[in-house]
């Protein structure tokens, strides 16, 4: 591991209302790494990626992206500096096109003021333009373009999770956190999706922390994998070695490693 | 009538247009003229009408962009519109203030109205906010009381009509024209601010907030900025409503113009701003439509007083029937025409339909 | 003294109005713009009943309750049940749009004229002295002790019975309370009808003690900023809260200017949400799951 | 689909009947009307439509006036100026009325004087404040009113007349509404009471409406008064008094006698409750009365015959004015009627309503004080007519 470290997580315990549900959390994401990140429900996943971006604040502990501080950051600050997410539902705007949603994902590349964008004056209509040709990129790198001017609300499932992708990636990220991805997906879409992921891992090369429940997905794509139980880690590693482990086959089968070994 | 059924674009550029086909244009065109040769033609009661819907839809675009696209309810858009027609009053009256002075200053009362009461915008969420806006309505018409009180204006303050160098407002139809170019101009500024990256913050807020914050959107600021824009309109929209009024008075601005203005917005479909325009058309000449067809079917008299009563709740009626029945509105219905129009004889969606 | 007795019987009556308010938020979210309608539409009851009746207040209080508690069963089933679901401010909207359409109805049913129950019920509104230098008259007595007796009873309901503990579970999360076998159109349904009642009997007392006539409705709006002071999803807030406005609103009348109490309530709020945006006692927006 | 499609298509019908205008008979005396039916305030005015009503389907079951009918054009305003302005127009330029009447809120006033100046088409305020237009010297050539109340001339009777009875060392305290127009006149109220070496002990203006009147009936009590003065709404009026009782207060009041004064008296059954006003109470049962009773009560009118004289002079008004326009009427000829009209009302106020060039709003105005005499069980009159000249 002499690669370079892009994010680092140094002791990060989140409290709410009375209940630990993050205990003392130490990790790190290595330059474009695609790092799982997997445990039983309720583990405290996806309150992590929200520590991360944002959404949460740790009780606790450091979250350091490169050499910047990014505890107590607010989710705007955050996506500024480079963080990216996904989230497990989707979550993509409802009433708009998905061309709107990916164009949304562009906000903090551009700059037009809301006079300027009232009156539609030249720089605008540049930049307008200018993105646009970005996010078809985007599109077409998704495999999007039957649904560019469809509204978000009556999109399949599946292809709304992409959306929520798209959108993601048009902010152009350093790091990206994708949440479940795969979660609500066929069997065809999860195969587009770990082709997605995988260009994603060698063609643009973005650091991405993957929550993710499919072990089969995890198996075959992750670089190392971080796992969580009930707010503790219990384990880090490489893929086979995590996999392998029977603090972790305990905590997913409830059964003695031994017992099965 | 053509519409656009697909999507035939080789440019991006081309793709921001406002107006997708050659026929559209025409439309357009025609829709223009008949709106020019329109004062030649009206009685001045129509005219009035013609005149009361530019004014209304002002205050309804301004709502539409703070409720319909940012997701902010406020409850307080009569006492902005009434912030904005006594600084003009208390400007006219103390300094004999002409309109060029009065119309930006009322637009800067709303935005510093929009800003104080914004504010808890920022930390509050729907129904808090409401009430915060709530308040400033009664703020405002007390301190609209109190001056109208205290400078003797007991019937409310007569305002002159405005003069624009040697043009002196007060023909109906130089009233028409001037309300007709503001507004062409405000709705082209809304449409434009609503396609671009503003407009996109907005609604991205008004759907998902969590999200829109997640991608970099100072929710806070953009939340502000929503409200500084409505109330700066809303209150331009007051002066011109005390100038075509020629008076103000506190008894003008009651909770149910608050009310009407939400019932255009939610009539015409909310998140749209040709639904603005629709539902401020019908919204405004709704009464006077249902006092049409009473003069038509000859009521009797004796009657009327049931109708008038009935006519007022029709309007709260109308108003759920659209919520519940319709939420799209006005311009729902009018989407679902022209599909039909432009498929018949099929039935299926055209491509890409929002 | 008059003084203190003026700010209990204000506040009085703004916990009796702000406790439908709290009922319906807590349980559905929605905040009803109608209530003032619902409240005037209460002493309309009462009115028409006392008028079929005939100086018989217990029964015509009793029919006129049941008719009050009615309504709001018949405002859920009928037009709050298909907002099920729609977002927060459609449902708002709803509400508005029904108070438009109740006074309407008002108007068209009982017009415009000042209506006094009190007449046809038989009763006499006299003051009695209670301590010196305050009095206070039977219908403010009987506000009080309304007050009182609902916000206990209330209280003892949500503690102890069951329903009233599933209401409450209802409140803090409806779909694992649905998944536990509990009907939510049940009890969103009993918060409506209860909030019509209560809202319905503040409109009865206050129609006995000073007349009634469609704009009633407006005092609806201007106990708004209680709830908003105690907390939107407080009950428990509604008192102190509903002192403060009281006393805020009684000590401008008494010592700035009788006008200005219009806004005094709205000045309070307005420090309120600068200081503690939640309330007094309401529970800061739960940070959303995503 | 085609369902809501036909939705549409209703809406698209009903817009186009706006601009149709009905045809109306060429044979009629063409009146509009604009009144605030619903809305605020609207149990002051909406009695004023329902004498209309009964009154001239009585007018037209004659015969008509000259030998024509009387075509009311009746709008409900809901009290919003911009439903009067366009109403005002309607009447003005589609319906092309000889003169057109508004009984509104006082913020439906402007506009509608807008337009009976610009197409110089005289306008009837019956049952609303009088516009500070009307009154003498130099009244509006086009503004006229018959309502009882006046601002600043009500006052100019009330203030005088508690300083007579007043036994003893007078405290007034005073009660407005918190209207422009109802402040506007207490204010006037205190003034002419200093000058006139009263104590003013306290004033307040209550905002409408109010949950509760006992703080500002706290308030007058504890300034010490022992009469009060209120000229506001008949609901703040009468609260404010109901509120004093409550306290235990056991000073006088004197209010403005809108029309459900002569109900709430009864009602209230208080012997130093008094009222003051221009129009005779149904207690002084003239033929008139009786007559105004009887044909209230075979119409089926929707508010009690009591609350119908408001509505019932201006009605008697508006058929003089056209009795005395020759056919075809013009609203210059209309103008000149109402110049020099004079019409007995039959003891419904103190003597007849005149109008001059320079006075529109009558030459004498007489004030009566009625209260209720617990001993005798009915209303009785205090002071009788007493003529205050307008000048």
């Amino acid at each position: 591991m002499d690669k370079a470290i892009d994010l680092t997580l140094d002791g990060i315990s989140l409290n709410i209302s009375g209940l630990e549900i993050l205990n003392f959390i130490s990790m790190r994401a290595y330059k474009g790494e695609l790092l799982a990140l997997i445990g039983p429900n309720g583990a405290g996943k996806t309150s992590l990626l929200n520590c991360i971006s944002g959404i949460y604040h740790a009780t606790r502990g450091q979250i350091r992206f490169k050499d910047r501080e990014l505890s107590g950051l607010k989710p705007h600050e955050i996506a500024q500096v480079g963080i990216a997410r996904t989230f497990q539902h989707a979550e993509l705007f409802r009433h708009m096109t998905v061309l709107d949603n990916l164009l949304v994902g562009r906000h903090i590349k551009m700059n037009a003021a809301l006079l300027s964008n009232g009156f539609f004056w030249g720089k605008t209509i540049e930049e307008e333009v200018a993105h646009r040709e970005l996010v078809e990129e985007i599109i077409d790198f998704l495999e999007l373009e039957k649904y560019r001017k469809s509204n978000a609300l009556g999109l399949p499932y599946g292809i709304q999770k992409i959306v929520g992708l798209g959108r993601a990636l048009a902010m152009e990220p350093q790091v990206l956190l994708l949440d479940e991805p795969s979660a609500g997906m066929n069997r065809q879409e999860k195969e587009d999706l770990a082709r997605f992921i995988l260009r994603i891992r060698y063609e643009i090369g973005i650091t991405m922390i993957w929550v993710e429940h499919d072990m089969q997905l995890v198996g075959d794509l992750a670089d190392r994998i971080v796992v969580l139980n009930f707010g503790n880690k219990i384990s880090e590693g490489k893929t086979d070695e995590v996999l392998n482990d029977p603090q972790v086959i305990e905590a997913y089968l409830g059964i003695k490693a031994s017992a099965k070994g | 009538m053509a519409f656009a059924s697909g999507y035939f674009k080789t440019t991006y550029k081309s793709d921001l247009a406002i107006v997708e086909t050659f026929s559209l244009w025409i439309c357009l065109i025609i829709l223009t003229l008949g709106l020019i040769f329109f004062p030649f033609f009206a009685s001045a009661f129509l005219m009035d009408l013609a005149n009361q819907v530019f004014l209304a839809l002002i205050g309804a675009i301004a709502l539409m962009l703070l409720t319909g696209y940012a997701g902010q309810f406020s409850l307080g858009h009569a006492g902005l519109i009434a912030a904005g027609a006594f600084t003009t009053a208390i400007l006219f009256k103390e300094l004999n203030a002409p309109i060029w002075v009065t119309l930006p200053t009322s637009g800067l009362t709303g935005a510093i109205l929009g800003i104080t009461f914004g504010l808890p915008s920022l930390r509050l969420k729907g129904l808090y906010l409401a009430l915060s806006t709530l308040a400033l309505h009664f703020i405002v018409i007390y301190i609209g009381a109190e001056y109208e009180t205290q400078r003797g204006f007991a019937t409310g303050v007569v305002i002159d009509s405005p003069s624009i160098g040697p043009f002196l407002i007060e023909d109906p139809r130089l009233w028409y024209f001037s309300l007709l170019i503001i507004d062409i101009l405000v709705v082209i500024f809304s449409i434009n601010l609503v396609r671009s990256r503003t407009g996109r913050a907005w609604m991205a807020i008004r759907d998902r907030d969590v999200a829109a914050e997640a991608l970099g959107i100072k929710v806070a600021s953009y939340k502000l900025s929503a409200f500084v824009l409505t109330s700066a309109l809303t209150s331009i929209a007051g002066c011109l409503f005390a100038y075509y009024r020629g008076f103000v008075s506190v008894e003008a601005f009651s909770l149910h113009m608050t009310i009407e203005y939400l019932a255009m917005i939610i009539i015409g479909g909310l998140g749209s701003i040709l639904g603005a325009i629709f539902g401020t058309i019908f919204v405004v000449l709704l009464p006077y439509i249902i006092d049409a067809l009473v003069d038509i079917l000859h009521v009797p008299t004796r009657l009327t007083t049931y109708m008038f009563a009935i006519k007022y709740s029709a309007f709260g009626l109308i108003m759920i029937i659209f919520l519940v029945f319709e939420p799209s509105g006005l311009v729902g219905i009018w989407h679902r025409i022209r599909d039909y129009f432009i498929l018949w004889p099929f039935k299926h969606k055209p491509l890409g339909e929002r | 003294m008059q003084i203190v007795v003026n700010v209990i019987v204000l506040a009085a009556l703004y916990c009796l109005i702000c406790c439908g308010y709290v009922l319906i938020y807590r349980a559905s979210r929605v905040l009803n713009l109608a209530h003032g309608e619902l409240m005037t539409i209460g002493g309309y009851f009462l009115f028409t009943v006392a008028i079929g009746l005939g100086n018989d207040p217990v029964q015509s209080f009793l029919l006129a309750f049941i008719f009050s508690l009615a309504l709001g069963f018949i405002v859920y089933f009928f037009l709050m049940r298909f907002m099920a679901g729609e977002s927060a401010l459609a449902s708002v909207l709803v509400t508005v749009a029904l108070g438009i359409l109740l006074r309407g109805l008002i108007t068209l049913i009982w017009t415009s004229q000042y209506r006094h129950p009190l007449q046809h019920l038989g009763m006499e509104n006299s003051s009695h002295q209670i301590v010196e230098g305050a009095v206070i008259s039977t219908f403010g007595i009987a506000m009080v002790i309304s007050t009182v007796l609902l916000y206990l009873v209330l209280f003892l309901c949500f503690k102890f019975t069951r329903w009233g503990l599933r209401m409450r579970a209802v409140g803090e999360n409806p779909i694992l309370a649905s998944q536990r076998g509990i009907s939510l159109h049940m009890y969103y349904a009993l918060s409506w009808g209860i909030a019509a009642f209560s809202v319905g009997l503040a409109g009865m007392i206050q129609a006995c003690d000073s007349g009634l006539d469609p704009d009633m409705f407006v005092i609806g709006l201007k106990a708004f900023p209680v709830v908003l002071v105690g907390g939107l999803d407080s009950l428990g807030g509604v008192i102190p809260a509903a002192f403060i406005v009281a006393l805020a609103e009684i000590l401008t009348i008494h010592y700035i200017s009788p006008q200005a109490s219009e806004v005094a309530p709205f000045v309070v709020l307005i420090s309120m949400l600068l200081i503690r945006p939640w309330g007094l006692f309401g529970t800061k927006e739960e940070l959303e799951r995503v | 689909m085609m369902k809501k499609s036909l939705f549409g298509i209703v809406a698209l019908a009903s817009f186009m009947a706006l601009f149709l205008t009905p045809a109306f008979a060429g044979d009629a005396y063409l009146v509009g009307f604009s009144v605030a039916v619903t809305g605020r305030g609207s149990g002051i005015y909406a009695p004023v439509k329902d004498a209309f009503d009964i009154y001239f389907k009585q007018v037209n079951a004659r015969g008509g006036i000259n030998g024509h009918p009387v075509k009311l054009i009746i709008k409900d305003n809901a009290a919003e100026p911009s439903k009067a302005a366009a109403h005002a127009k309607k009447f003005v330029t589609q319906d092309k009325v000889i003169l057109f009447m508004n009984a509104a809120l006082s913020s439906t006033y402007a506009p509608m004087v807008q337009v009976a100046k610009r197409y110089n088409v005289p306008l009837f305020f019956a049952g609303a404040v009088c516009p500070d237009a009307v009154y003498p010297p130099k009244a509006d050539p086009n503004l006229y009113c018959s309502t009882a109340f006046g601002a600043k001339y009500d006052s100019r009777f009330a203030i005088p007349f508690i300083k007579n009875q007043a036994k003893g060392p007078l405290k007034l305290g005073l009660a407005a509404m918190n209207i422009p127009v109802s402040r506007g006149e207490i204010d006037f109220a205190e003034e002419l009471a200093k000058g006139m070496g009263i104590e003013v002990a306290g004033k307040v203006a209550i905002p409408p409406p109010t949950p509760d009147y006992t703080p500002f009936a706290t308030k007058l009590k504890s300034a010490g008064a022992n009469w009060v003065y209120a000229w506001a709404p008949w609901g703040c009026e009468v609260k404010t008094f109901e509120a004093l009782r409550k306290l235990g207060w056991k000073g006088k009041y004197l209010a403005y006698a809108h029309i459900q004064a002569e109900d709430d008296l009864a009602r209230l059954k208080d012997d130093d409750f008094y009222v003051f006003g221009t129009n005779a109470f149904f207690a002084d049962d003239t033929e008139m009365h009786k007559k105004i009773r009887a044909i209230s009560v075979k119409e089926k009118t929707i508010y009690p015959y009591t609350q119908l004289t408001e509505g019932w002079i201006a009605a008697m008004v508006l058929e003089e004015i056209l009795k005395k326009t020759p056919w075809p009427p013009t609203p210059e000829k209309v103008r000149t009627a109402m110049n020099q009209i004079k019409v007995d009302l039959e003891g419904l106020k103190g003597g007849p309503l005149v109008w001059t060039k320079g006075n529109h709003f009558r030459t004498v105005n007489y004030y009566r004080v009625y209260k209720w005499d617990s001993k005798k069980n009915g209303i009785v009159i205090v002071k009788d007519w007493s003529p205050l000249k307008v000048e």
